[in-house]
């Protein structure tokens, strides 16, 4: 059989990095929410108003490095909305997720489309490059697999390593993990409960809304309606199974992007005589073997989900 | 004790009021309190006295009346700003919560530096917080590890991070609410020399407490709140138990006290039981519980006293081993049958376990019995019925509320456990199981426990009574057995034991095998 | 009835956006016609399948005289509406026949041009594999792919083929995905059903056929040749019917054909072979006399290696 | 500074004004993407009352949209009031359709009497079983409900595809993936004659008051309210919590199920895989916008479908993009959720208080 061929070939994984970035940025992102105890749905939402505000700032001339701003903005706008309905005035996380998921994906829809009335063929922008470095990309496997990547797919690296040094080691990261687990223990010692919940969703969101830019500026060049297709739901799985830790989101995102990779590339090959739902299903449903085996030890923040009130138990 | 009214001012509170709706909790309350003083607050359940501590904390905003701390160099009296917890953490207020404000997934280092950094710092300065943190332990005898996780903390260990926590801040007031009410009497002594260490040099302290004996021990000066008002500030010295009791309450509390009787047949036993994992476990357990009879259980919080009571209520497996209620093996049965069976339990934590907080009074007194034909028919309830006898238990064991349609989450600490009491005990079961039964609640609730178990063993059921109060232990139990690491002595006769055996035993003194110390 | 004058109300129901290749081809059709001054047109985008009927519904209560969409979906209610509205002219996408008294179909017929475009692929591969990703395996889809495949393997039998349905009609980057795994796979060339695809090859430097839509200017050097699809005869020919009050249930399908202009063929002549091309043409040339018929082959086709 | 304060029973007063009141501003807000498309605010509203209520036609296209949002909104408030999470109503709805298809497409030949019922049962079943997967994944091994139920929703509905292309596929459907026809006996009753309006929306309405009826009246009901506000009180009052879960998650996925069989039997006669524009999703809205009271689900349904029927057809009739329905929706629950705050908390203004024994000193 030639799965050892896939498995060995460069190709497959820059693939799976590539597929992986967007999950990167999405799962790091729901992970911050939800250290802080905030379950942040409106990521399908953020998504969508990330691809289409960073986009629409690069076609509009904004550089690409300002559309990325630009797409951070619009993704910490939305979970603003988020963190003053979830954690001051102290709604349900569920519903007010879905209900950032509506308004964030109607409103770039229509922005999108009130700006563009009549295209027939959506607008182009000229994308991140893969990043070129000579010397490295000219490694044997490494090379290849790594330097096919463009810089936003270094910047979810970056993103990963500054998460986990934040939350291991500095006291910001230290006050985000207690206020996830028991907010009274954060107000007992003089923080502000609702600065940090707030503070971990609006930046956890911008990190949300750079997965969507990664798909209109560096997966592809140009925004389309629906193109972000459950990518966020993802996210929300993976950042359960990756134990709500940085490290094991990466692999988590990695994982999922080498499913994906595979099943591109298996279903050209027994795709005859199997139905090609089966490899698309595939993903999910190793998403869900993957979650009953880590859930005996899944380590919940026990305050997720619970809005805090001060003064009331 | 000698006084301290010398000593400069530290802390004043000034005519506070606090209302909750129309309701008020504080009303024109003050207080002073000065450098190196013992300050014991007393009062009945829904005195105001957690309220008080949460406005002096910044949780709450008082309506009216204001807060002073003196200024750490100059001594001058500078006031609080309101309802902000990190201006009162600034001037050097540290508190202990009644429920532990502790971050269960961190370490023990982890929650007392947590806040202390600036959180724009890109790294923790970890080496010297340990340094500082191992000479606070030396001098006031606090130990714990550091760097274990909260979660895997005895209760007693959590209580000394807490006012590591403070220490670590450089408190110079500490208040600590009920800090007594989950801790073995050991470990209330080793405290209370902690906290008198520590007020020798210099601390001021705030002490809640329902524990007159310790009120009487510890303090300097006692203030008793009643219904929101202030009725005593008076020093300890010269103050006796019976006057406390009544200046809280208003008037004279009667206290039950066991009477002779012969215990009748054997009605439960646990044979060679073990359960559960950790160090909470239960190992090779034998028990046996005569009709008629209270048997006690003392032992050090988390040495297996709730593992023993999950497996004796059907909320845990046993591993190995047998249960046995009136002749009938229960070993591998769920919480359902061992209830049919004829078997009660007081839960320990009567607001997680015990009620459904935001059910009403009237549901929560039926819970247990729901499928009963009396409740039910066709599996439609019988409102009316409900209601009716939800009425009548209200009446019966006096519960305070609203009506049986309120919420019970509304009610005191007290009135759950009525509640509690309500339903258990009035099917006459064979067997009770009282976990903590007085735990928080005031003198005349515990008198109210007490009789209540007492009326059940007078009527001839098999009461199990698990609890970290020695005193009422001594008082109501008619055979004590130790627990010590998951491991349980043999009952002994209570007339045959004393105070310091039974700590004794309780520090492990006296068991044999594996875990145990040599006797 | 009587003629109606000019410019007619036509209003437009599209289940996805209109920048989706198939219905943008109707959307400019609709446009044109519209600058050109005969209709005025308004248009719903992106209706769900359940509000299908009740926008149906609405635009023949405001009085249009012709409503366009697509009935895959929804074919029943659709035809139930529209005999419920003798009044109003309705042209419908679909894979069945017209229906009385006023329900006339339409659909993409342009296998012919597509076994063009499979001539020029087929005798320009070196690699003799050649990468086709489609959206789903559904008629319109399949029998384009299908008259492809035999287009390339009547120039050159020893060509193989992958498949792939990225089960989307918009993943843009799934899309560039499962090109990029054919390209792994030895693909040299592939057929762009879905947008996304002909990104790959350019990023890759391969060719790359297109369909339905002319992308060329977006992928300078990538695309070897075009199916296209032109609405404007089907469109045209719908409005001049209800103007004269002659519109009829009837199946505008042929109107794709490349004899109407429905349907037409592209190559790159800087990168398809001289005698390719020349091929194609001639065979092209027979399409249109009405010598040669390209079959037309609903089924779903499948990885040939 | 502001401060919250719980104002415990709400008065009906304000349990009508404050919804109503929500409502105005959402429109008021509504009002700058209507005028960024550059239509008249006031027409527009116009429009869109007529659109949802002007005429026959409008109510009964708004209450066809309801129905299946009552469905899936029972789905997520009895499954929320157990506190089992299920995000996967989208996920059983499809199943349910998927199973009425498969019973009611000729595989049993039987009059309506049977048929009907049968292919109702067989949709509840369906959407039941996709969600007890899911509940005793979490009931046995604590696996984490909100993320198999959302996962299930991609992987049923592929499945469904699948089917759909393979062996369910029409054969006289040109090889579209869609499903043969229901058979007469199998489809639900019209409700009024060249309306679309069906027999779905009174199993909508039966199931709410049943719902409600189970909550508030029986033995399952109060267990399912105890499990859900305390699980461990219920564990130790004896009551069965594992088996409360599976049962709400059996009701709850059947509740989606039926959605799933109204659409299909009563709206579009045959499935096909985009049956559902995110009935499922906007299910838990629905229940949230209710308090998750199985009688408010319907009113919070109506509300919903009326916004959007009303919004989008608003959207037609002043050529802006229809994308402005969804986006008024969004808007509407953003300000509907928010009101709900005032019913449960009073909003005090406090002035930061100046030190009284300073002045007096
Ligand atoms: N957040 C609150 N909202 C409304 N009422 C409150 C609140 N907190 C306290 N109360 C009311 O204030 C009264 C005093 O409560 P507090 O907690 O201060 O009592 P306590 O003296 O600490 O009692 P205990 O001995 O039981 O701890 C209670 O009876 C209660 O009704
Ligand atoms: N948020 C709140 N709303 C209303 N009343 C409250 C609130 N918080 C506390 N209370 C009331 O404050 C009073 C004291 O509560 P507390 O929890 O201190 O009880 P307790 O008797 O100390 O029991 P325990 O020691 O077991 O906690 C009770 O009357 C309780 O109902
Ligand atoms: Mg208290
Ligand atoms: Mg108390």
């Amino acid at each position: 059989m030639d799965f050892l061929e896939i498995f060995l070939s460069a190709n497959f994984w820059a693939a799976a990095l590539r597929i992986a970035t967007p999950l990167v940025f999405g799962v790091i992102g729901a992970l911050i929410c939800e250290r802080a105890g905030v379950l942040n749905l409106g990521i399908e939402g953020i998504f969508t108003a990330g691809a289409m505000a960073g986009w629409m700032a690069v076609w509009l001339g904004a550089g690409l490095w300002g559309g990325v701003l630009v797409a951070a903005g619009a993704g910490a706008f939305f979970g603003l909305i988020h963190a003053i309905l979830t954690v001051p005035l102290g709604l349900s996380q569920h519903v007010s997720g879905i209900g950032v998921t509506l308004f964030a994906t109607s409103l770039s829809y229509f922005t999108y489309r009130t700006a563009l009335p009549d295209v027939s063929s959506p607008p182009r922008i000229e994308p991140f490059k893969p990043l070129d470095i000579p010397g490295l990309s000219d490694l044997p496997f490494i090379g290849p697999a790594l330097f096919q990547q463009t810089a936003l797919t270094f910047l979810a690296l970056f993103v990963v390593a500054a998460t986990a040094f934040v939350l291991y080691r500095t006291p910001l990261g230290l006050a985000i993990r207690a206020v996830g687990d028991n907010p009274s223990a954060v107000e007992s010692q003089g923080l502000s409960v609702y600065g940090l919940r707030i503070g971990a969703v609006v930046v956890g969101s911008a990190l949300m809304a750079l997965g969507g830019a990664f798909l209109t500026m560096s997966a592809f060049d140009a925004f389309f309606f629906g193109m972000v297709n459950g990518r966020g739901w993802i996210c929300i799985a993976l950042t359960v199974f990756a134990s709500w830790r940085p490290g094991k989101a990466l692999l988590g995102a990695l994982l999922f992007g080498a499913f994906d990779a595979f099943q591109v590339r298996l279903q050209t090959d027994v795709g005859s005589f199997i139905p090609g739902q089966v490899f698309l299903m595939m993903p999910y449903v190793l998403s869900i073997a993957a979650l009953i085996l880590v859930a005996r030890k899944a380590d919940y923040p026990r305050a997720l989900l619970t809005p805090y009130f001060r003064g009331q138990r | 004790m000698t006084t301290v009214s010398a000593a400069p001012i530290v802390l004043q509170l000034t005519q506070i009021t606090k209302r909750f709706g129309s309701f008020a909790a504080n009303e024109d309350v003050s207080l002073t309190l000065r450098r190196g003083e013992i300050l014991a607050l007393l009062g009945e359940n829904g005195a105001g006295k957690t309220t008080l501590m949460n406005i002096l904390f910044g949780h709450y905003v008082a309506d009216e009346g204001n807060v002073e701390i003196a200024e750490r160099t100059s001594g001058t009296l500078n006031a609080l700003p309101a309802g902000q917890p990190n201006a009162a953490l600034d001037a050097g207020i540290g508190m202990v919560h009644q429920h532990f404000t502790l971050a269960e997934n961190l370490t023990a280092l982890d929650n007392i530096l947590l806040g202390t950094e600036k959180l724009s710092a890109m790294t923790s300065s970890r080496t010297a917080a340990r340094q500082r943190l191992d000479d606070l332990m030396r001098r006031s005898g606090l130990t714990v590890d550091l760097d274990a996780r909260i979660s895997t903390l005895s209760v007693g260990e959590k209580q000394r991070v807490e006012i590591l926590k403070a220490l670590y801040r450089d408190a110079r007031v500490l208040v600590l609410d009920e800090p007594t009410a989950v801790l073995t009497p050991q470990e209330s002594d080793t405290l209370f020399e902690t906290l008198k260490t520590l007020a020798a040099e210099g601390l001021a302290i705030i002490f809640i407490s329902h524990k007159l004996d310790e009120v009487i021990a510890a303090s300097h000066r006692i203030m008793v709140l009643r219904l929101g008002k202030k009725v005593a500030d008076q020093p300890t010295e010269g103050s006796t138990k019976l006057q406390l009791a009544e200046l809280m309450v208003g008037k004279s509390v009667p206290q039950s006290t066991r009477s002779e009787q012969a215990a009748g047949p054997l009605l439960l036993t646990l044979k060679q039981a073990s359960a559960g994992e950790g160090r909470t476990a239960l190992h090779a357990v034998d028990l046996e519980l005569f009709s008629g009879e209270i048997l006690g259980i003392a032992g050090v919080s988390g040495n297996g006293q709730a593992t023993l009571a999950r497996a004796l209520s059907g909320l845990e497996p046993l591993t190995a081993g047998q249960l046995q209620l009136d002749g009938k093996d229960l070993s591998g049965s769920n919480a359902r049958k061992m209830i049919d069976a004829g078997f009660a339990r007081i839960p320990e934590d009567r607001h997680k376990d015990g009620i459904v907080g935001p059910m009403s009074v009237a549901e929560n007194l039926t819970i247990e019995t729901i499928r009963a034909p009396e409740n039910q028919r066709f599996g439609f309830l019988k409102f009316g019925a409900i209601a009716e006898r939800a009425r009548q238990a209200i009446k019966a064991y006096d519960i305070r509320c609203q009506g049986d349609k309120a919420p019970a989450r509304l009610l005191s600490g007290g009135n759950i456990q009525k509640i509690v009491l309500a339903r258990t005990l009035d099917a006459a079961p064979k067997v009770v199981l009282a976990a903590q039964p007085s735990r928080g609640l005031d003198v005349g609730a515990t008198a109210d426990v007490h009789r209540r178990l007492l009326d059940a063993r007078a009527r001839g059921a098999g009461v199990i009574l698990i609890s970290e109060d020695l005193d009422e232990l001594m008082r109501l139990s008619d055979r004590i057995a130790v627990i010590h690491r998951g491991h349980l002595s043999a009952a002994e006769k209570t007339e045959t034991l004393d105070r310091s055996t039974l700590g004794l035993k309780m520090a492990g003194h006296g068991f044999h095998g594996d875990t145990g110390e040599a006797a | 009835a009587d003629a109606k004058d000019k410019p007619l109300k036509v209003a437009a129901i599209y289940t996805v956006p209109v920048e989706q290749q198939w219905v943008s081809r109707i959307h400019k059709a609709l446009t044109t016609a519209q600058e050109r001054g005969d209709v005025t047109y308004t248009y719903s985008e992106n209706v769900a399948n359940t509000d299908y009927e009740r926008v149906m519904r609405e635009y023949a209560e405001q009085g249009m005289d012709m409503v366009v969409g697509e009935a895959f979906a929804v074919e029943r209610a659709a035809r139930k509406v529209a005999a419920e509205y003798p009044e109003t002219a309705f042209l419908m996408g679909s894979s069945f026949g017209p229906s009385k008294p006023n329900f006339s179909v339409f659909d993409n017929f342009i296998h012919e041009p597509s076994y063009l475009t499979g001539m020029i692929a087929g005798s320009t591969t070196k690699s003799n594999i050649i990468g086709m990703v489609g959206g789903y395996a559904i008629p319109e889809v399949n029998r384009l792919m299908n008259a492809f495949m035999e287009g390339a393997l009547a120039v050159n039998p020893e060509v193989k083929f992958l498949v792939t349905f990225i089960n989307s009609w918009y993943d843009p980057p799934k899309a560039k995905e499962s090109a990029f795994a054919m390209i792994d796979k030895g693909a040299d060339l592939l057929y762009a059903e879905r947008f996304g695809v002909s990104d790959a090859a350019k990023e890759k430097g391969i060719l790359a056929i297109g369909n339905v839509i002319d992308t060329a200017a977006d992928y300078p050097g990538t695309i070897l040749a075009s199916a296209l699809w032109h609405m404007e005869p089907t469109i045209d020919k719908a409005i001049e019917a209800v103007a004269s009050d002659s519109f009829e249930p009837a199946d505008y399908g042929t109107y794709s054909f490349m004899t109407y202009g429905g349907g037409s063929f592209v190559a790159d002549e800087a990168l398809a072979s001289a005698d390719a091309v020349t091929a194609a043409k001639e065979k092209e040339q027979e399409i249109l006399d009405g010598l040669f018929r390209v079959n037309v082959n609903d089924t779903e086709p499948k990885s040939t290696m | 500074m502001i401060r919250f304060e719980p104002r415990e029973p709400a008065s009906l007063q304000r349990l009508i004004l404050i919804p109503v009141a929500a409502a105005i501003v959402a429109l008021v807000l509504a009002a700058i993407p209507i005028t960024a498309a550059g239509v008249n605010t006031f027409t527009a509203y116009g429009l869109m009352a007529k659109g949802a209520f002007g005429s026959m036609f409008a109510f009964t296209e708004m209450l066809t949209r309801a129905a299946p949002l009552i469905l899936t909104g029972l789905a997520a408030a009895i499954a929320f009031r157990a506190k089992l999470w299920n995000i996967g109503a989208e996920g059983q709805l499809y199943a349910g359709a998927l199973a009425a298809v498969a019973v009611g497409t000729g595989w049993i030949d039987a009059p309506a009497v049977v048929l009907l019922p049968l292919v109702i049962l067989a949709g509840a079943a369906a959407g039941g079983l996709v969600m007890l997967g899911p509940t005793l994944l979490k009931t046995r091994l604590g696996v984490d409900e909100v993320v198999t139920t959302l996962l299930l929703n991609f992987v049923i509905l592929l499945f469904v595809q699948m089917m759909l292309e393979g062996p369910m596929q029409d054969p006289m459907g040109m090889g579209w993936p869609q499903s043969e026809p229901m058979l007469d006996a199998a489809t639900l009753p019209k409700l009024m004659s060249r309306m679309r309006i069906h027999g779905g929306l009174i199993i909508a309405f039966a199931a709410a008051i049943a719902i409600h009826i189970l909550l508030k009246r029986t033995v399952w009901g109060f267990e399912i309210r105890a499990v859900g506000e305390n699980a461990s009180a219920a564990a130790h009052a004896g009551l069965p919590v594992k088996a409360t879960f599976i049962r709400v998650g059996l009701l709850s996925g059947a509740m989606a199920g039926l959605a799933g069989v109204g659409e299909v039997a009563g709206l579009k006669g045959y499935l096909t895989a985009d049956l559902s524009p995110g009935f499922g999703y906007s299910g838990i809205v629905v229940a949230m916008l209710a308090g998750l009271s199985p009688l408010g689900v319907v009113i919070a349904a109506l509300f919903i479908a009326s916004i959007f029927v009303g919004a989008d057809s608003m959207s037609r009739a002043t050529s802006v993009s229809n994308y402005l329905a969804d986006l008024i929706v969004a808007m509407s629950l953003i300000c509907v959720l928010i009101s709900g705050l005032f019913l449960r908390f009073r909003i005090k203004f406090v002035k930061p208080r100046t030190n009284i024994s300073q002045e007096t000193q």
